[in-house]
């Protein structure tokens, strides 16, 4: 691949990624948002591989294939699973509204690229340029957790996190090193079935999944 | 440091990894009974004995390993002894806990089975936290102890258990997701130190330390101070603390308080190896001094109006990490080897307490500190225990605590920080007198059932011997290793050569 | 072996031995085996601290004890001392303990009237774990003054708060009000612990060593601000210990509420290690300081001479009235301590000499009366179950020998010869006085503080012989004015033997102080800054004061009363009717028999000195008047209460305790239980953490 | 500094005091009851009248209320014995006593309140409301008054850096500037009041009274009776003179011997009578012109002469 013509598509798949996390924080269909995460997911295993492609590094490749496994189907499928149980099918009143949330996104981004111009000064290339959308889908999918009622956003807000650092970690250093890769995604992936166990048990419990039901321990 | 192989080496660091998992695999296979429940306690001993050899093996100052991946020093040694000394305890404690709890209907042969499955495992996971050279694995570890404990924590299936659960699993994730970018950042500073081929390996790190990106090690520090942080309940992400412990079954509010605190604290400990060599000394004091100061005056906050007596330990817990975590923002091999005394002397403390808590809630039915009253005349064995282990977390001699917080402080004023001393010991004084004033409440308080009723008839359940001796061992153990140095406090100086600077 | 060695290996052993023994021993024998050895143990601390105040010292060091501290042990005249006092208190204690916990007494309870007619006990005391624990009290309270490096001494000190402090405990199934008074006491103890400990690592990290070698070679390196910190932390630390108002809150609560050889113990053992810690470290380790130390420690000394006394004599309960007084006296020794650190700034030797050989000798003579005095109480309190004055009296007859050594001690604790606490006070008014002569021109400080220091040692002499005639008087006199008190009877025969000991100590302290001149002069050459002054000399029947113009003979007094008496006795025989005496009814106002309802009680008779203190205590006055049904102008009955609430803690403390429950209620807030905010902290921290990162690059 | 030891003359000398104070001690008593009977314009009963009433009463039956213990019956003898021993020990026919270590001022002072305490545990002792009231009333006084007399002596003492009694006389001989200076002046004021305060004098205590409510002394003393009360009224005779002796001395030291030669003594022995009598008197005058305080002013009147023993203090340091 040449050079212009990898810059081009790194930049169009970190686009890409940077879009769909600020839909995510947009958009109340749930459903819509889980075909967001596919969305993510893919472009992430397409990040890997264009990475891949650039070092010639074999193992990415397998990295790249494992992300689109991991992230483009399984991880969206346990959540649709999550949502085909229940009702709540829109997030209906989140904590802060969509025109806030927008705002909020606009300084998270802007702070984000802010934050990491050491970790752009260190090393100046193409893919280090675009360590800022990294952070930014942490910083989304942070504030994403904290804004959201039901469990399943919450959820997404998490992978959303976790994506973000998945991108940081390949634009900064090609990935980790293939066991802590295989350990980190072995952790994801069980988390978040354990996070749908629980929401299943949560809709038997409360009859739902709005979070602000779980206020029974408390200090004050 | 040397790695010296040798099969007698591989034999020490591969089974305290075995032995757990195997207690594991025979609990999840044949479920709940008392063998698999002894063969818990077996594997820990057998971590506690690894300790033990791992010590003798590397107080001298050298290291061993297997392959790349495990590689045991001095600290190792510290910590696997911790593990194995709060394992056994908390596991000791579990034979008869689950029996109760099965007796009781609290649970059923599948909650059972699951809780023999997971409480090994989450022995192993810990195990590997510490034993793994690679600072990714141990993360990835650490991170697994959540959905670990996560069905452990939620045992019981209330509502309560059930929020508890859904907020320990998803501030800890969060929280170790931030851990985890650091780790990311740090092998991008690696990679461009070495121009290529980057390293998680804490021994190649802490070799090449000065010559990592500051720029970016100060990012790194940051986020893994507030990852590693979460899981070891600082503040600003210690929430799900006081609730997952007051939910969870005692030997599992133990196993955390007392292992996976520690672990996460280990993790710093390594880290700050690293960075103090990349980054400005003083950055990384004040970020810990910061962290710690908050933590402990949030738990003294906290505690002065508690009203629920595993809370209570919870945020006692708390107040105990900032005060390790103080001794970590100071550094000095002095502080190190205080802060390791102080977290085995925690870690069994806060287990022998978790599990007599256990016991009282079996007693009361309670877990209101304002509805226990008159404990000590009713259940001698249990109160006495109980007021013991709170005179021992509250830093009172002969135990060890109290010896861990005295070397603390002069290691903070050895290095100039006499400052911090002040607050500190504020807030402790604060600490002491709102637990002090709940743990006369409880036990001396007016008692429910008039004097001369026959308090044996009232209460028929009263403490087994299989219940309170691993509960009196600990308090013996701990009262032990605060008067008597050796053969502890060489072991405690090589961890301290290791991670401390001066 | 030295004897000193052979002696703290005695206390070691006979406290483990009794520890063990009042732990397993069956019951009959557990308060002997417990009692004897604690005895013993204290012996072994007398041993030891003969032997270091007659010339010998002794420092070791146990390499493999104390992980991360040094465990070392030195013994010097100035610890001999305070190891002879507590011993000699814990001999008493000890045995004293063996006839106090044998089934028998009557212990009070939180019923109004006391239980009579219920099953006497052996009390809380005589429990498994409190019998266990006496022993293991004094012995790391005979450990404090041995301890040679600062963890030694902050885990003996604080083994000792921790031991006191369930013996404090003992009684808790009776009263209530002990639970309150031992968190009174702990919250307390451990605040003080808190500043000694800020203090001795302050220090110790500025000498780079911790173990007393270093930091008396350090001291002159650190500099005086931080000399200055470490003196008034370890002064506020110490103070409180040894009851020093305001810090004194805990004292009369937790005198009043525990056994009463254990309030014997705390009150004229314990509280004299603090004073020992104040000499310990301003005078030896830190070798002394600039002149506002001293006027510190005189002020606080001042406060807590003035307002021990005058809550004692308005103090109804017998055992805190005790208490108060021992705040008086500590503040007498912190009167002589301060002015001592004064005149040693100054450069005047003997005087600082002087008044702390005073201040020493008055630790000894205090705790010599007050252990007798408490052990008296202790006594009165197992046969009739009271500590009220008000509802005592009457036990001359029925209690004959604890009352003529109460009466012995109180009259020492007045200050009135032929008592022992006379010769001290007469010895620190020495010092007073010779500061004007001996002085030069004094200083302005000197020419203030001096004066006002007499005028409290004055005023704290007068009182003090009010609160104790109104302690002995209407406590052992006169008719019982309940039934409890009429009913009484001596205990078993250790108590006496214990409380006879006591009276001996006080005898020999009071009538030979010359005996104590020797060691004193001892103490004060260790001491850099009041080396030289040799405090008494003197043999024989007459004190002298070294280089002081100043005599005074204790036995000459007593020789000469008891001549005098013996003379007017016999005069009297030989001119006066020799008839014997005739009984004869006292005059009732030509009314019937008195009864005992009619007799002055301890509140009618503090109740003049009570009206002139009235704006320093404020008493609370409550007088419910109830009338007839019929007319609201015939009164049924007036019922007329008078508290005297402690004005120096209720203005301090309360208002601490409400800001800290109002903190604690408010920061409950910050757990409200929901995830979200949860998560917010954690999100806000790390986006702060950012910025701060971003901007300290 | 004057020399002590115990020699005949000093020996002799202290008897003589002895016998001087215990012998006049009934006949000032008795000359002050005539002097105020005169100036109320009575006969009055001689000064020989207080001597009479002794004699009688020592003759008398000996008697113990009901309910009293040994305290109630050695209370007079320990009251009697301390006012001996000082009436031995104080400078007031000479400034060289036998018994050094005893004329402390302190503990003269001592010695005396030893004596108001063991009657005020006495009059406890009796279980009446009179004798508790007289034991309450009588010990609030002491208590006051014992401080300004400490803060007096200390005044005197400091001056001359020694606490005897002999010293501090023999000082002030030596300096009769001194007898003038501020800080003796404040402490004379103290020590007069001290003086009347402890001795039961108007305007704190009436001693001819036996109305309830005003007694201090003669509620304590109410249940003595035959030998006893005659001791107490004798020992509280002699304290009335040892005090008047010692302030002349302390304020007004001449005429006092310094050695012991027979002939000084003897010259001495004259002018103490002089200066007690005269003292005696005009204290007996003052109470004709006054009435009795209420209770509670009487802590006025000791607080206000504890300001002058501190002024006095302050005095000697500022102004020395």
């Amino acid at each position: 691949m040449s050079e212009a013509a990898y810059v081009q598509s790194l930049n169009l798949v970190v686009g890409g990624l940077l879009l769909t996390a600020v839909l995510m924080l947009w958009w109340r269909e749930l459903r819509a948002i889980v075909r967001l995460l596919v969305a993510q997911g893919v472009l992430l295993a397409g990040l890997a591989g264009i990475l891949a492609i650039q070092e010639g590094d074999s193992q990415l490749y397998g990295v790249a294939a494992g992300v689109l496994l991991l992230k483009g189907i399984a991880l969206p499928a346990v959540l649709r699973r999550v949502l085909r149980d229940g009702r709540e099918a829109t997030e209906s009143e989140p904590l802060v509204n969509a025109a806030s949330s927008l705002l909020a996104a606009a300084f998270l981004i802007l702070f984000a690229y802010a934050v990491s111009r050491p970790l752009v000064a260190l090393a100046p290339s193409p893919a280090t340029r675009a360590l800022p959308v990294g952070l930014s889908m942490v910083f989304l999918g942070f504030f994403l957790m904290i804004s959201r009622r039901r469990a399943v956003s919450q959820v997404v807000g998490f992978l959303l996190m976790d994506n973000g650092i998945a991108a940081t970690a390949f634009l900064a250093a090609a990935g980790v090193p293939l066991i802590v890769e295989l350990g980190v995604s072995l952790d994801l992936f069980l988390i978040v079935l354990v996070l749908q166990v629980l929401t299943a048990r949560m809709r038997l419990k409360f009859g739902g999944t709005d979070l602000d039901d779980l206020r029974q321990l408390r200090d004050s | 440091m040397s790695t010296q192989p040798h099969i007698a080496n591989q034999v020490v660091l591969v089974a305290p990894l075995l032995g757990p998992l195997v207690a594991a695999a025979a609990g999840g296979l044949l479920g709940w009974r008392r063998s698999i429940a002894w063969g818990a306690v077996a594997a820990s001993v057998l971590i506690l004995l690894s300790g033990v050899l791992v010590g003798v093996r590397t107080v001298g100052g050298g290291a061993i390993g297997v392959g790349t991946v495990l590689r045991a020093d001095a600290l190792t040694a510290v910590m696997l002894l911790v593990i194995g000394a709060v394992g056994v305890i908390a596991t000791w404690s579990g034979v008869s806990y689950v029996e109760r709890e099965l007796a009781a209907g609290h649970t059923d042969e599948r909650g059972a089975r699951l809780y023999a499955l997971l409480v090994p495992a989450f022995l192993a996971a810990m195990v590997l936290a510490v034993l793994a050279d690679n600072l990714g694995v141990l993360w990835a570890a650490v991170e697994a102890t959540t959905i670990v404990t996560a069905f452990l924590v939620g045992h019981r299936r209330t509502r309560a258990s059930l929020e508890a659960t859904w907020k320990y699993v998803m501030i800890c994730s969060v929280g170790i997701a931030m851990a985890y970018l650091g780790t990311v950042l740090v092998y991008y500073a690696s990679k461009q130190a070495t121009g290529g081929a980057g390293s998680l390996s804490w021994t190649v790190l802490a070799v090449q330390g000065d010559q990592l990106d500051s720029g970016v090690m100060r990012i790194a520090v940051a986020l893994l101070v507030l990852g590693f942080g979460t899981k070891a309940g600082l503040v600003p992400m210690h929430s799900w603390l006081p609730d997952a412990h007051s939910q969870a079954p005692a030997p599992v509010s133990a196993l955390m308080s007392g292992v996976l605190l520690s672990v996460a604290v280990y993790a710093l400990l390594r880290y700050r190896v690293i960075a103090v060599e990349a980054l400005d000394p003083r950055f990384v004091r004040n970020l810990l001094l910061v962290v710690a100061l908050a933590s402990l005056a949030l738990a003294a906050s906290l505690l002065i109006s508690q009203r629920d007596y595993k809370r209570l330990l919870a945020y006692s817990s708390i107040e105990h990490m900032g005060l390790v975590v103080v001794g970590l923002a100071v550094g000095t091999p002095l502080a190190v080897a205080a802060l390791l005394l102080h977290i085995l002397g925690h870690g069994i403390g806060k287990a022998v307490l978790f599990c007599t808590s256990g016991q009282i809630l079996a007693v009361e039915n309670t877990t209101e500190i304002a509805h226990v009253r008159g404990l000590l005349a009713r259940q001698p064995v249990l109160a006495g225990t109980f007021a013991v282990g709170i005179a021992a977390l509250l830093g009172l001699p002969p135990f060890s605590l109290f010896l861990s917080e005295l070397a603390l402080m002069r290691a903070a004023a050895g290095a100039g920080m006499g400052w911090v001393i002040a607050p500190v010991l504020l807030l402790l004084v604060i600490v002491f007198l709102a637990v002090a004033r709940h743990t006369v409440g409880m036990l001396f308080g007016d008692q429910p059932v008039p004097a001369n009723d026959n308090s044996g008839a009232a209460h028929p359940m009263r403490l087994s011997r299989l219940e309170s001796t691993p509960l009196v061992l600990g308090l013996v153990v701990l009262a032990a290793i605060g008067v008597v140095a050796w053969p502890l406090q060489p072991l405690l100086q090589a961890a301290a050569a290791i991670a401390g600077t001066s | 072996m030295t004897v000193i060695a052979a002696g703290l290996l005695i206390v070691a052993l006979a406290a483990a031995a009794g520890a063990l023994g009042g732990a397993c021993a069956p019951a009959r024998i557990r308060a002997l085996l417990a009692g004897l050895l604690t005895a013993l143990s204290g012996a072994g601390g007398i041993t030891a601290g003969v032997a270091a105040l007659s010339g010998q010292s002794w420092s070791m060091r146990l390499p493999h004890l104390l992980p991360l501290g040094s465990a070392e042990l030195s013994v010097d005249p100035l610890s001999g001392a305070f190891l002879v006092i507590i011993g000699a208190v814990a001999v008493a204690a000890g045995v004293y303990s063996v006839g106090y916990t044998a089934p028998g007494g009557s212990h009070p309870t939180d019923d109004i009237e006391p239980a009579h007619e219920t099953v006497p006990d052996a009390g809380g005391a005589a429990s498994r774990t409190c019998q266990a624990t006496l022993p293991l009290f004094v012995a790391s309270m005979l450990l404090v003054p041995a301890a040679a490096s600062v963890t030694t001494l902050l885990l003996t000190w604080e083994l000792m708060a921790l031991s006191s402090l369930v013996l404090v405990l003992a009684d808790h199934r009776s009263r209530g009000s002990v639970r309150d008074a031992a968190l009174w006491y702990a919250g307390m103890t451990h605040a003080g612990l808190a500043a000694i400990l800020v203090g001795l690592v302050l220090f110790a990290g500025g000498t780079g060593g911790e173990s007393f070698v270093s930091l008396r070679e350090g001291a002159d390196t650190l500099s005086p601000g931080l000399r200055s910190a470490v003196f008034v932390l370890t002064f506020l630390g110490f103070g409180s210990k040894a009851g020093m108002v305001p810090l004194h809150v805990w004292l009369p609560r937790a005198h009043a509420e525990s056994p009463s050889h254990v309030s014997a113990l705390m009150s004229a053992a314990m509280v004299n290690l603090g004073v020992y810690g104040v000499v310990r470290v301003a005078f030896d380790l830190l070798g002394g300081g600039p002149r506002w130390w001293g006027v510190l420690v005189l002020a606080f000394g001042c406060l807590s001479a003035t307002y021990g006394v005058l809550q004692a004599t308005v103090a109804t309960d017998l055992k805190r009235l005790l208490g108060y007084s021992t705040s008086e006296n500590v503040g007498l020794m912190l009167i002589g301590i301060g002015a001592a650190g004064i005149f040693a700034a100054d450069g005047n030797r003997p005087l600082a000499g002087l008044l702390l050989a005073a201040a020493v000798l008055h630790a000894a003579n205090h705790a010599a009366f007050k252990a007798l005095l408490f052990l008296g109480a202790g006594s009165v309190l197992r046969a009739t179950g009271l500590r009220d004055l008000d509802r005592l009296g009457g036990l001359a007859a029925r209690m004959p020998a604890t009352t003529a050594m109460f009466g012995f001690a109180a009259l020492a604790a007045a200050a009135l010869p032929p008592g022992n606490g006379f010769v001290s006070e007469w010895l620190l008014l020495q010092g007073l006085i010779h500061s004007l002569t001996l002085g030069g021109t004094p200083s302005v400080i000197v020419a203030v503080s001096m004066p006002l220091a007499v005028a409290v040692v004055a005023l704290t002499a007068g009182l003090g012989a009010a609160a104790f005639v109104k302690a002995f008087a209407v406590g052992f006199l006169a008719r019982p004015r309940s039934d409890a008190a009429a009913s009484a009877s001596e205990g078993p025969w250790p108590m006496r033997a214990a409380m006879a000991s006591m009276l001996l100590v006080c005898l020999t302290l009071g009538l030979a102080p010359a005996l104590a001149g020797a060691p004193l002069t001892r103490i004060l050459a260790m001491l850099p800054t009041v080396r030289d002054g040799a405090p008494l000399a003197g043999s024989g029947v007459t004190l002298h004061l070294a280089g002081i113009a100043g005599s005074m003979s204790p036995l000459l007094i007593a020789a000469g009363l008891l001549g005098v008496a013996a003379v007017v006795v016999a005069l009297v025989r030989s001119v006066g009717a020799r008839r014997p005496r005739r009984v004869a009814l006292v005059w009732g106002c030509g009314g019937t028999r008195l009864d005992p309802r009619m007799e002055y009680t301890a509140t009618s008779f503090a109740e003049p000195l009570m009206r002139v203190f009235d704006d320093v205590l404020r008493p609370e006055h409550d007088v419910t008047v109830t009338p007839y049904a019929e007319s609201r102008y015939l009164v049924e009955s007036v019922q007329f209460r008078q508290r005297v609430p402690d004005r120096v803690e209720a203005r301090i403390y309360p208002p601490l305790l409400a800001a800290a429950a109002w903190w604690g209620d408010r920061s409950r807030a910050v757990a409200n239980g929901s995830v979200h905010r949860y998560l917010a902290y954690g999100f806000f921290g790390f986006v702060a953490v950012l910025i701060v990162v971003g901007f300290t690059a | 500094m004057t020399d002590h030891g115990v020699t005949i003359g000093s020996v002799a000398a202290a008897l003589l005091q002895l016998v001087l104070l215990a012998a006049g001690a009934p006949y000032l008593i008795g000359m002050m009851r005539q002097v105020r009977a005169r100036l109320e314009g009575r006969v009055g009963a001689g000064i020989g009248q207080p001597w009479r009433d002794l004699r009688k009463q020592l003759r008398k039956e000996p008697m113990r209320p009901d309910g009293t213990s040994w305290v109630f019956a050695g209370a007079p003898r320990v009251l009697l014995a301390s006012t001996v021993l000082v009436a031995v020990v104080a400078p007031l026919l000479s400034t060289v006593s036998p018994l050094a270590g005893a004329a402390d001022i302190f503990a003269v002072v001592s010695l005396l309140l030893l004596g108001t305490v063991a009657l005020a545990v006495a009059g406890v002792d009796t279980g009446t409301a009179f004798g508790g009231m007289g034991a309450s009333r009588a010990m609030t006084v002491a208590a006051l008054a014992e401080p300004t007399i400490l803060l007096a002596g200390f005044a005197l003492s400091s001056r001359v850096g020694s606490s005897n009694l002999a010293d501090i006389v023999a000082g002030t001989l030596v300096m009769p500037a001194t007898v003038l200076s501020p800080a003796s002046l404040l402490a004379a004021v103290a020590f007069a009041v001290v003086v009347v305060a402890e001795t039961g004098r108007l305007p704190v205590d009436n001693p001819a009274t036996h109305l309830e409510l005003t007694m201090i002394h003669e509620a304590m003393v109410l249940e003595y009776a035959g030998p006893d009360l005659a001791l107490v009224e004798l020992a509280a005779g002699m304290r009335l003179t040892v005090l008047l002796g010692l302030g002349a001395s302390l304020f007004l030291p001449w005429g006092i011997a310094t050695s012991a030669a027979p002939l000084s003594l003897l010259g001495a022995a004259a002018v103490l009578v002089a200066k007690v009598a005269a003292l005696g008197a005009i204290l007996a005058a003052f109470e004709v012109f006054v009435a009795k305080w209420r209770l509670f002013r009487v802590p006025e009147l000791l607080a206000g002469s504890f300001l002058f023993g501190l002024l006095a203090v302050s005095a000697s340091f500022f102004l020395a």
